[in-house]
Order: C-alpha cells, then sequence, then structure tokens
C-alpha cells in the first residue's frame, strides 16, 4: 500500500518569509483528507505546488510513486491532479456546457486538420465529450443551465461548476480549494452530500474548507497546518484534541466545534 | 545628437497612440509664442507646457475617463480615433509645410578638440536634466506625487486609502502630457524645425525608450532614451543607416523577453 | 435550438446579399471598394481570432500581412508560380513567421507582448524596405499576374471579389469549425483565465502558438490575395497604421465574435471611402467618428461578449502584474 | 457629349504625408484650370477638376483610378504624387484607356508602364547624369562623392542614377546611405559618411529633409561641398536652412526669378492662393493641366484622341521649359545649376537655352 499523492520535506519560501517548511504528508487511495489551518497558513501554496503553479524551493510531490515536483501545471493536470481555486475560476463568457467540455481537453485528440476536416476522430471526441458534459451536468443538477454563460449563475452554482469541470478532468485526485466559502447554510450541505457521493465513485479528495462543520463532517483525516509547517495530523476527534491546534487557533476556539 | 532626443522623449513615458500629437501641438503652441513674443524662450516652454496640459485633460475626458471601467483596448482604440483626428486637424490648423524655428543662440558653438557643441543642445540638456530633477522630486516628495504613485500601483487599493484616483489619473496624464508639450518645443528648437506629422515617429521613440527603460520609473526611461540613443548609433556605425531602426525593435524585444519591466522597472505598474 | 434558426437565416441571408452585390451593383468603382472592404473583412476576422478568442493583444498584424503579400509576389515573379499554389505557401510563410514571433514572446503578457508584435511588425516592414536585392525595397513590387481559373483569367473586379468573397466564406466555415473543436474551447478558455486552462491540461503556450499561427495564416492569405489584386506592391501598405485600422475594426465591430470584425471591417472601410472627396477633412471626420462609436457602443457594433471579457482581462491582468497580490492569493 | 463641362480628375495626397505636396498640386491645377475656363474654355466647354485624396497610398490610388477610369466624364487623369501610387493606379488606368499624367512621377519605370502613362518632371535617367556631370564634375570640380538618400522609390532611385553616372565621370562614391521619411537626426549618418572622407556630399531629400541635413552638417562643423536633386529647390528650404543652405548647388528647370511673364504671373498668383512660394511641383502640375487643355483642344473630348493628342505633343512652352514626350512618354529636361548665395537662389548655369 502506498500513499497516491505524497510531499516530502516540501518548501516553499518567498524571499524571507517561508510558506512552507518541511511538510510532508501522505494522501491514500479513496479517503477525503481536509486541510485547514489559520490565515497565512500556507494551505493554498501547497495546493500551488502540488499542482506545479509555484515552483518548489525544495523538497519533492509523488503522484503514485511517481515525482512530478515542477512538472508544468498542465502536465500534472493530465496525470489527473485536478484542483479548484480558491475564488472561483470558471469561464466566464463561455457556456456552462463548454465549461464542462473544456474539462475534458486531456482526454480528447482533435488536432487542427481533424476540426477542420471534421474526421472521425473528431466526431467521436465531440459525442463523447457532449455526452459526458451532460451526464456530469445532471449529476451536479446543472443540466437546466447548460446553456447559459457561466458568468449568469448564481454564486453556490458557479462553484459546483467549477466542480463539475474538474470532474471532467478525469481526476484521480480532486484538491477542492475552499469550496464552500461564500456559500449559505443550505448549499454547504448540499456541498458536503456531494463531496461524498464524488468519494463513494472511487474519488480521493483533498479540501481545504476554513468551514470547520463541514471538515469534521466529511473528512476521515485532517492535515493542520500553521506557518508554513504541519503541526498535527488524524481523525477529526484527534485533531479537535490537539493542544498545538487549539493554540493556533486560540481565540477561535469556537470553530472547533 | 540622437541621445538627447530620446532622452527628452524617454522621460514622458505614456502607452498611448496620442502622444505623437500632443508633442506637435505643444511643439506649435511653442512655436506661435516664440514668434509673437519675439523670441521668449522660457514664455515659450510655459506655453507649450499649458498647451498639451489642456490637451492632456482633454485626452482624459474623451479617452480614459469614460471607459474606466472597460479597460484598456477600448481607451486604446479611443486613442487611436482623436489621434486620426488630431493629426488630420494638425495639418489644417498650422499648415502642412515644415516650419522652420529660430535658434535663440544664432547658431553659436563652441569647439571641445574635435567636436562641436552648439549652445541650443547645451540649452536642451540643461532644461530636461532640470525637469527631470524637479519630476523625481514632484514623484517621490509631494502627496500629489505619491498619489499618483499609488493609483499606478493599484487602483482598487489607492481607492480604498480615501485618494480620488479620478483626480490623480487626471493630474498625471495632464502632467504628461505637459511635459511632452515642452518637448516638443525643445526638439523644435533642437532641430530648428517643427513639422504638423513629426509626432508618430517621435511618439514611437518614445515608446521603445520608455519600454526599454522600464514604464513608470522616470530615471529608467532616461537612462532608456540614452541607452537606446548608443544602441541607434552603434548600428549605423556597424551596419547600415538602413538597418538602425530593425536593430532598436530587436533590441526592444529582447529586452521584454529578458526582463519585461525594464532595465530599471518594477513591477506592479499599471499602465494608463 | 432558436439561436442556432437565427443564425442560420442570418448567414443565408448574408450569403444571398453579398453574392447578388456584383449583379446590382455595376459600378466598377463601388465594387472595388466592396472588395476592399472584404479584404479587411478577412484582415479583421485573422485578428479577431488572435485578439478575441486567445485573448492576446496583437496590435502588429500588418506584419503576417506583409509576408503573405510579399512571399507570393516575389514567388510568382521569380519562378511563375500559379496564384492557387502561392495563396497556400502565402498563408504558411506568414504561419511560419509567426512561430519566429511566438515562440520566444508568447509568454509574455497584455502589453508586453502586444509591444513585441509592434516591433515585429515594423521589422518585417523595414527588412522588406532595406532588403532590396529580393524585395526591391521601396520601389515596391510591380505586373504580379492575376489568378486564373481553368483558363479564364481574373480580370474585372467582379472576379476578384468572388474570389475574396470565397477566400471569406471558406475562412469563417473552417474558422468555425475549428471553435466549435476542443481547439477553439481551448483558446476560450486561455482568453478566460489562464490558470484555470492550465489546471484543466489545457497546454496553454502550445495553444497559443497555434492561435497566432492561425490567426497569421489568414492573415498571409489576405496578403497573397491583395499582391494579385492591387498588381503592385510596395512597403507602404504595411505600415503600423495599416495594422491600427485593423485593431480599430476588430474593437469597433465586436471582439470575439465571428460578426463583429465583418461589420467593423465593413464600416470603416465605407466610411473612408465616403468623404473622399472632401479631402482634408476626410480622416479628421473617420477619426470623429470612431471615437463617435466607441463612446456610443463601447463593447463594439455587434458586441456582447466583449465587454464582459475586458473584465476578466482586467482581473487577471491585475492579477498577473501585482507581484504582493499574487504572494496574497498564495497564502491564505 | 452631353455634359456642359470637361472633367479632368486630380488623384493627390490631399493628407498624409504629403499633404502639402498635393495642396501645391490642388492650387497649381486649379489655377491653370481658371485660367482656361477664362479664357473661354476649350472647344466651348469649362474644366472641371474633380480632387480626391489618396494619401499617396498605392491602395487609395488604385481605388481612385477605378472610380476615374469608370466615369466616362473624366477625360483625363492627372496625378499622382509618388511613383508608387501611381504605379499602382497605372493598370486600371491602361485598362480602361484613360491618360495618367503624373506631374512628379520621376521613377524611369513609370511613363513606360503603359501607353497611357505620362511624366513631365524628368526622369533620373535624365537628372542623375546631369548632376554627376555639369554640377559634381565640372561645376564643382569634385573627385569623390558621398550620398545620403531617402529610403523611398525616389531616393533610391535618384541615389543610383546618380553613383552610376558619377562612377562614368570618374568621381568616386565613397558611401551611400538611406534613412528613413520622417527622420528628425542625421548625425549618426552624417558622422559615418564623413569618415570615408569624400570631397562633396550628395543630398537626395525633400527640401525639408535636406534643410537639417544642411543645418546638421554646419553643426558638425564638416566642411564639404554639398549638391542635391531638384527636390530642394524651392524658397522653403533656404527659410529653413538658413546659414547652412549656404553654397548648396543644385538644378531646376523651374526658378521664382524666371524673367518669363507667364512665369511670374503664375508665381504671383501661386503666391496668392497658397500664401507660399511654388516649388517645382506646382509649376509641373500647372502645366500638367495645360498640356492636357492643350491636348484636348485638339484632339476633341475622346480619351484615345487626347492620349494620341498627348503623345505627338513636341515644343510645348510650359512654364517650366520646352515639353517634347520621347516614346515611351517622358520628357528630357534641360536644367538650370541652381546656387545658394546670401539667402537666394541664383542662377549659375543654364542649359536649358542651349
Amino acid at each position: 500500500m502506498f500513499p497516491i499523492l505524497e510531499t516530502r520535506d516540501l518548501c516553499r519560501h518567498f524571499g524571507g518569509l517561508r510558506a512552507l517548511e518541511n511538510v510532508s504528508m501522505q494522501i491514500w487511495e479513496r479517503e477525503i483528507c481536509g486541510i485547514i489551518g489559520p490565515n497565512g497558513a500556507g494551505k493554498t501554496t501547497l495546493f500551488n505546488v502540488i499542482t506545479g503553479f509555484l515552483r518548489a524551493t525544495r523538497g519533492d510531490v509523488f503522484f503514485q510513486k511517481r515525482s512530478i515536483t515542477n512538472l508544468p501545471p498542465e502536465r500534472i493536470a493530465r496525470l489527473g491532479v485536478i484542483r479548484t481555486f480558491q475564488n472561483i475560476r470558471i469561464f466566464k463568457h463561455m457556456t456552462v456546457l463548454d465549461n464542462v467540455k473544456v474539462g475534458f481537453h486531456t482526454q480528447t485528440s482533435t488536432r487542427l486538420w481533424d476540426a477542420l476536416a471534421h474526421t472521425a476522430v473528431f466526431r467521436r471526441d465531440e459525442d463523447k465529450v457532449t455526452e459526458e458534459s451532460f451526464r456530469i451536468l445532471k449529476e451536479v443538477g446543472l443540466a437546466q443551465e447548460a446553456n447559459n454563460l457561466a458568468m449568469n449563475l448564481p454564486y453556490g452554482m458557479q462553484r459546483k461548476l467549477e466542480i463539475a469541470r474538474a470532474l471532467a478532468a478525469n481526476p484521480l485526485v480532486l484538491l477542492l480549494d475552499e469550496p464552500a466559502a461564500g456559500m449559505n447554510p443550505k448549499e454547504t450541505e448540499d456541498l458536503v452530500s456531494f463531496i461524498r457521493q464524488l468519494n463513494g465513485w472511487g474519488l480521493t479528495i483533498v479540501v481545504i474548507e476554513h468551514d470547520m462543520k463541514l471538515i469534521m463532517n466529511v473528512c476521515h483525516r485532517i492535515i493542520v497546518l500553521n506557518h508554513g509547517k504541519k503541526i498535527c495530523e488524524g481523525t477529526p476527534k484527534e485533531v479537535q484534541k490537539d493542544q498545538q491546534v487549539v493554540e493556533a487557533y486560540l481565540g477561535r476556539s469556537s470553530d472547533l466545534t | 545628437m540622437a541621445i538627447g532626443y530620446s532622452i527628452i522623449l524617454g522621460v514622458v513615458g505614456l502607452v498611448t497612440f496620442v502622444h505623437g500629437e500632443v508633442i506637435v501641438y505643444g511643439a506649435f503652441t511653442g512655436f506661435y509664442t516664440l514668434l509673437l513674443s519675439r523670441g521668449n524662450v522660457a514664455l515659450a516652454l510655459l506655453a507649450g507646457f499649458a498647451a498639451s496640459w489642456i490637451l492632456g485633460v482633454v485626452v482624459n475626458k474623451i479617452c480614459y475617463q469614460p471607459f474606466q471601467q472597460r479597460g484598456r483596448e477600448v481607451a486604446l482604440i479611443a486613442t487611436i480615433g482623436l489621434s486620426i483626428t488630431l493629426r488630420s486637424s494638425a495639418q489644417v490648423l498650422f499648415g502642412t509645410q515644415q516650419k522652420f524655428m529660430p535658434d535663440m543662440f544664432q547658431n553659436r558653438f563652441f569647439a571641445l578638440g574635435d567636436i562641436r557643441i552648439a549652445y541650443t543642445q547645451v540649452f536642451v540638456f540643461a532644461v530636461v536634466f532640470g525637469l527631470c530633477l524637479l519630476l523625481q522630486r514632484i514623484i517621490t516628495k509631494t502627496y500629489f506625487g505619491m498619489a499618483l504613485r499609488a493609483v499606478s500601483m493599484n487602483k482598487k487599493a489607492a481607492a480604498l486609502l480615501g485618494l480620488d484616483v479620478n483626480r490623480a489619473i487626471l493630474l498625471g496624464n495632464a502632467l504628461a502630457c505637459g511635459l511632452g508639450g515642452i518637448s516638443g518645443v525643445l526638439l523644435g528648437m533642437y532641430y530648428n524645425a517643427i513639422h504638423p506629422l513629426m509626432g508618430a515617429s517621435m511618439a514611437m521613440k518614445a515608446f521603445t525608450a520608455t519600454v526599454f527603460g522600464g514604464l513608470g520609473s522616470i530615471t529608467g526611461a532616461a537612462i532608456g532614451g540614452f541607452l537606446l540613443g548608443i544602441f541607434e548609433n552603434f548600428a549605423v556605425a556597424m551596419l547600415s543607416s538602413g538597418y538602425r531602426d530593425i536593430v532598436a525593435f530587436l533590441i526592444l524585444i529582447a529586452v521584454l523577453i529578458a526582463k519585461p519591466s525594464g532595465i530599471m522597472g518594477r513591477r506592479g505598474v499599471e499602465l494608463s | 435550438m432558436k439561436p442556432a434558426r437565427k443564425s442560420i437565416v442570418l448567414i443565408g441571408l448574408g450569403a444571398v446579399i453579398s453574392l447578388a452585390i456584383p449583379l446590382f451593383l455595376k459600378n466598377e468603382y463601388l465594387l472595388r471598394v466592396a472588395t476592399i472592404a472584404l479584404l479587411y473583412v478577412l484582415l479583421a476576422s485573422s485578428l479577431n481570432i488572435i485578439n478575441g478568442y486567445s485573448g492576446q493583444f496583437n496590435i502588429g498584424h500588418a506584419g503576417f500581412y506583409c509576408i503573405g503579400a510579399y512571399t507570393s509576389a516575389i514567388l510568382a515573379k521569380k519562378f511563375g508560380l500559379s496564384f492557387w499554389v502561392l495563396l497556400p505557401i502565402g498563408g504558411f510563410a506568414a504561419a511560419t513567421s509567426s512561430f519566429l514571433l511566438g515562440i520566444p514572446t508568447l509568454r509574455l503578457k497584455g502589453i508586453y507582448f502586444a509591444m513585441t508584435t509592434l516591433g515585429f511588425s515594423e521589422i518585417v516592414r523595414l527588412t522588406v524596405l532595406n532588403w532590396q536585392s529580393l524585395t526591391r525595397g521601396p520601389m515596391g513590387i510591380p505586373g504580379i499576374p492575376s489568378p486564373e481559373l481553368l483558363g479564364m483569367q481574373f480580370r474585372s473586379n467582379a472576379h476578384f471579389y468572388y474570389l475574396i468573397l470565397g477566400i471569406n466564406a471558406l475562412m469563417l466555415f473552417l474558422t468555425s469549425r475549428v471553435l466549435g473543436s476542443r481547439i477553439g474551447r481551448a483558446w476560450s478558455a486561455i482568453r478566460e483565465d489562464e490558470a484555470a486552462a492550465q489546471a484543466m491540461g489545457i497546454e496553454v503556450f502550445r495553444f497559443k502558438l497555434l492561435n497566432l499561427a492561425y490567426g497569421a495564416f489568414w492573415a498571409g492569405i489576405a496578403g497573397c490575395f491583395y499582391a494579385s489584386f492591387a498588381s503592385f506592391i510596395s512597403p507602404d501598405s504595411f505600415t503600423l497604421d495599416e495594422g491600427f485600422s485593423m485593431l480599430a475594426m476588430v474593437l469597433l465591430g465586436g471582439q470575439g465574435t465571428l460578426l463583429g470584425p465583418i461589420l467593423g471591417a465593413t464600416f470603416l472601410t465605407i466610411l473612408s471611402e465616403t468623404f473622399r472627396t472632401i479631402a482634408q477633412y476626410r480622416l479628421i471626420i473617420y477619426g470623429v467618428a470612431i471615437l463617435l462609436t466607441i463612446h456610443l457602443r463601447p463593447q463594439g457594433i455587434a458586441g456582447s461578449v466583449f465587454l464582459r471579457q475586458i473584465e476578466t482581462a482586467r482581473e487577471s491582468f491585475q492579477v498577473s502584474f501585482t507581484k504582493e497580490s499574487e504572494v496574497d492569493v498564495s497564502y491564505s | 457629349m452631353a455634359a456642359s463641362t470637361i472633367k479632368i480628375g486630380l488623384s493627390a495626397p490631399i493628407t498624409g504625408n504629403y499633404a502639402e505636396f498635393g495642396e501645391n498640386f490642388q492650387y497649381a491645377v486649379q489655377m491653370a484650370a481658371e485660367k482656361i475656363n477664362a479664357m473661354g474654355g476649350i472647344r466651348g466647354k469649362n474644366i472641371e477638376v474633380i480632387v480626391m485624396d489618396s494619401k499617396s497610398d498605392p491602395k487609395e490610388a488604385a481605388i481612385i483610378a477605378q472610380r476615374f477610369a469608370q466615369d466616362p466624364e473624366i477625360l483625363a487623369v492627372i496625378g499622382d504624387f509618388t511613383s508608387t501610387a501611381s504605379l499602382a493606379g497605372a493598370p486600371i488606368y491602361e485598362r480602361y484607356g484613360v491618360v495618367q499624367l503624373s506631374p512628379t512621377a520621376s521613377h524611369p519605370e513609370f511613363a513606360p508602364s503603359g501607353k497611357y502613362m505620362f511624366g513631365i518632371v524628368g526622369t533620373q535617367d535624365a537628372e542623375g547624369p546631369f548632376n554627376a556631370k555639369y554640377i559634381a564634375k565640372e561645376y564643382l570640380g569634385i573627385n569623390s562623392v558621398g550620398i545620403i538618400y531617402i529610403n523611398n522609390d525616389w531616393g533610391n532611385v535618384t541615389k543610383d542614377r546618380f553613383a552610376k553616372a558619377a562612377e562614368e565621370n570618374g568621381i568616386k562614391v565613397t558611401m551611400a546611405q538611406p534613412f528613413l521619411e520622417g527622420e528628425r537626426d542625421f548625425n549618426a549618418i552624417l558622422t559615418k559618411i564623413r569618415q570615408t572622407n569624400p570631397e562633396g556630399l550628395f543630398i537626395a531629400a525633400m527640401y525639408n529633409e535636406g534643410s537639417l541635413i544642411c543645418q546638421q552638417i554646419r553643426k558638425m562643423g564638416w566642411e564639404v561641398k554639398l549638391l542635391a536633386p531638384s527636390s530642394v529647390f524651392s524658397d522653403s528650404f533656404i527659410k529653413l536652412g538658413g546659414e547652412a543652405v549656404e553654397g548648396v548647388v543644385t538644378n531646376t528647370f523651374f526658378a521664382l526669378n524666371d524673367p518669363d511673364p507667364r512665369v511670374q504671373e503664375f508665381i504671383q498668383e501661386f503666391r496668392k492662393r497658397a500664401g507660399r512660394d511654388p516649388n517645382l511641383h506646382a509649376a509641373c502640375a500647372y502645366d500638367a493641366m495645360m498640356l492636357i487643355a492643350e491636348a484636348i483642344k485638339r484632339a476633341g473630348f475622346d480619351r484615345k484622341a487626347i492620349r494620341d493628342a498627348l503623345a505627338e505633343t513636341k515644343g510645348f512652352q510650359g512654364i517650366t521649359g520646352s515639353i517634347t514626350f520621347t516614346p515611351v512618354g517622358d520628357v528630357v529636361r534641360k536644367y538650370k545649376i541652381m546656387v545658394v548665395e546670401n539667402g537666394q537662389w541664383v542662377i549659375k548655369r543654364d542649359y536649358t537655352r542651349d
């Protein structure tokens, strides 16, 4: 048994600032792992380094035992490590359907010639992409909106769309960066069950979240970062009891219920 | 002295398509003032500055302010439109002919060994140098300068800090245009001639020098202009004069690839 | 399905009108203007593929146009190649040159990339001007043969009108196919949000390059057409101003729509032609008209996407240019 | 012909870089037309000049050509200013059989490019050798010369023809360097040419750039004999150049101090309208109009007949001297040598009467 995603002594410095310092962690197949920590703890930086958007200052990232350290983001995505962004980054002026279709990029192989001549490759790709996109949209409940511009969706739906797009990219590991930010309690509840459902299909999920209720509800395991260092790791129960975590969240301990 | 020429323009540093016309209108205002005042240079410079300042305000009102929420491409098209209008109007207003700009030093010069240096050249350099210093002081020391820098770095943050962003942009643009006007007058004096269509090529040089030196940096622009002049002279000396501008553009692209912020530039500058 | 039907009707109507123009427009002069307008439609559309669909800011499109024109003119004069062979050659020459420009510079963002395209365009023109043994420099190349089809020589303006109309139709047909494919979606995704596109596994650099080359290809075709239509080319026709007016057409018509550049190019060509007789006031009116249009419809005549697209461009601009904020993002 | 007027097209750069020259065309052609009309017109009809702005952009010139050519009322066309713009319109005029008479296109390929193409300024094939032989060798007596030329079609041809003729006359060309249109700073180029140490410098430029070049030469303190083609011959050249242009030698076939009353009348009238002195181009444009009127008078209102009549023109006495077309439609000009002395153009030698 080996972890599907692993970091070893991962460091990322911004000048003198140590955003990540020797972070080692393992993500196991089919688990939901939460990453928490106060603002500025380095959570998003961790995601950025794993997915290749930032270079690691030191240390390594492994995916399925293979080093993916500092590979370009698109290569990492192609391998099956797919992320969402903290501030929604959907393609605003494309339709909802096209947003999801973009997700299929790595699984299609239409070249310029295929598109120009509408070759068999093109037709196969388009048929598959359209069909699958609708399937995903139905699953996340956006099928009605397929031909609307993404920017016209309400906030909660935009979040969903971003996840739908990520799903289309055939992820093995899904990294969700604060998926519940800005959602109302009802939407958050939906999200929780949605994440569980995805996990039920066999997806490995890593989620950064400030909403402790969500984290404690949904995660199998939690990793806590503070000042760029991992200070604790364990089940939600273990983490809640950890002294360091309580200190890190001092003054906000009410969140940890 | 291609160098002096480029420095004058380098200081200006605005990326728009009307700047050449601003220079021309400044130069012609200075020219007519010079004629009317019988050679009062200070007055001519001031008039050039004032005319271009006003033009700067107009440019701001027509091209920038209405499109602030729209982004730079729309504003850019507006500047193209205004530039065409102003350029053609200049030919109607000022006539199509090249105009002779009297030399206030009657072409006197002093010799340094083999090299002759005209008093006009010295004067132009002195004014440019003085303006550089003054501008540097304004930008770094005054409240207005600070507001300008804050706005150029981040409009939203500046607005949050309670700065009147629109006003700062307006003044900044007017100031830059005013300086363009002065440089127009100075160039006229330097070459003893002004032409209603001289703007385009001058603006191009200013543009290159500015990119070269770094956007938003005064020293950078001056140094950029200086280096551009040297490179161009080198290109003429080593190759043929026909290849001079090719070399200049190649260097421009090389600089952009190697260090997009220019030689002296800092990041975080939003172009106006 | 409604919008699709509407657009089919529109396309049909456009096709009928444009096909019929030479039938009731017996005036050769107006036909020539119509041909020039269509030439600009092609140029503006090809620029729009770059600026409007992948969000790169190319202001030196005249460079590609120039390369296409000179490549075909020189080959036609030196080797007597037929127009139909030269058409793709001109296109590919421009596309190849776009690799030369794009490979080192495409990583630059926004205005910085724009400045390299501007430099490129001038370098092309000045090289043509100076390389007199090949291009005859400022003297230009006269007597470029006109195309021939099935033994018929293209002579009249109507012939050329149908030729450029056909090229335009082909361009629109093929481009809409590309835009409706994985490639087109990747371009749009890059325009909308480069980082998100990368996160979806899109090789941003490769697709930008493909986009630039595709746009340049059609500009090269346009150059090739112009060379044989005018039968005389000189560097005067490929100045920066030429590139700027293409840009004005795209933005005025509405960036990021297929229809926009068509309207923009037609509008500006007709505008500049209408006022020819009032001589020195012509360009003043032309400039004022551009200003008025942009004030009345900042999103362009046909633009709806444009508006919002600008917003994103702004946002990504700020993110990418303020390093501080980048750092902020990565922390929290 | 039902129309009561004769329409003549004028394709000229009224806007753009050459606007000044286009304006000269407009004034001069208009003056000529009015003069003809005042004397009763041609065969009872008045001349009407239709002006179209071409910016001297080849593409626009071609559009104008189309517009003029297809309008049967346009009997002949005067224009365009540059050789490139004139060449761009040539195939169209040729196809429709309309005379295009350019007052200024001096490119040796222009007039031979078609039966209907005429040029009256005289090509560089004639002016180059004159400048080399009579001005450089005989008048100035120099043995080596540097060349600075404007990088457009005219500048290139002027340089080539002059350089060739100079070598033939035993004058060494030390270096030839181009500059771009709109250039303001020639120091680097001049310094480079100066290093080759020529006795004379041939300045192939328009008067505005030419005057700047002269000034910068003087500011450098370079003592070199200056000569230039007829393009610098204008009052503005002296006004702009001041002391710096003292001693510059050029040629012309049109001089302001020509005692011919017709020339003086033209100059006075032009001054009144334009507020400046006419230059060679304006005079050529005036003669172009007169030539066409003359041809129509002989041939009637038919395009082809006008062309034939024009081609037969022999010894036409214009304000720019005697005009006889060569078989290809050019004019071989004879020149006067002009020198700037004390801020005045002075005729030094006159070959026009030979």
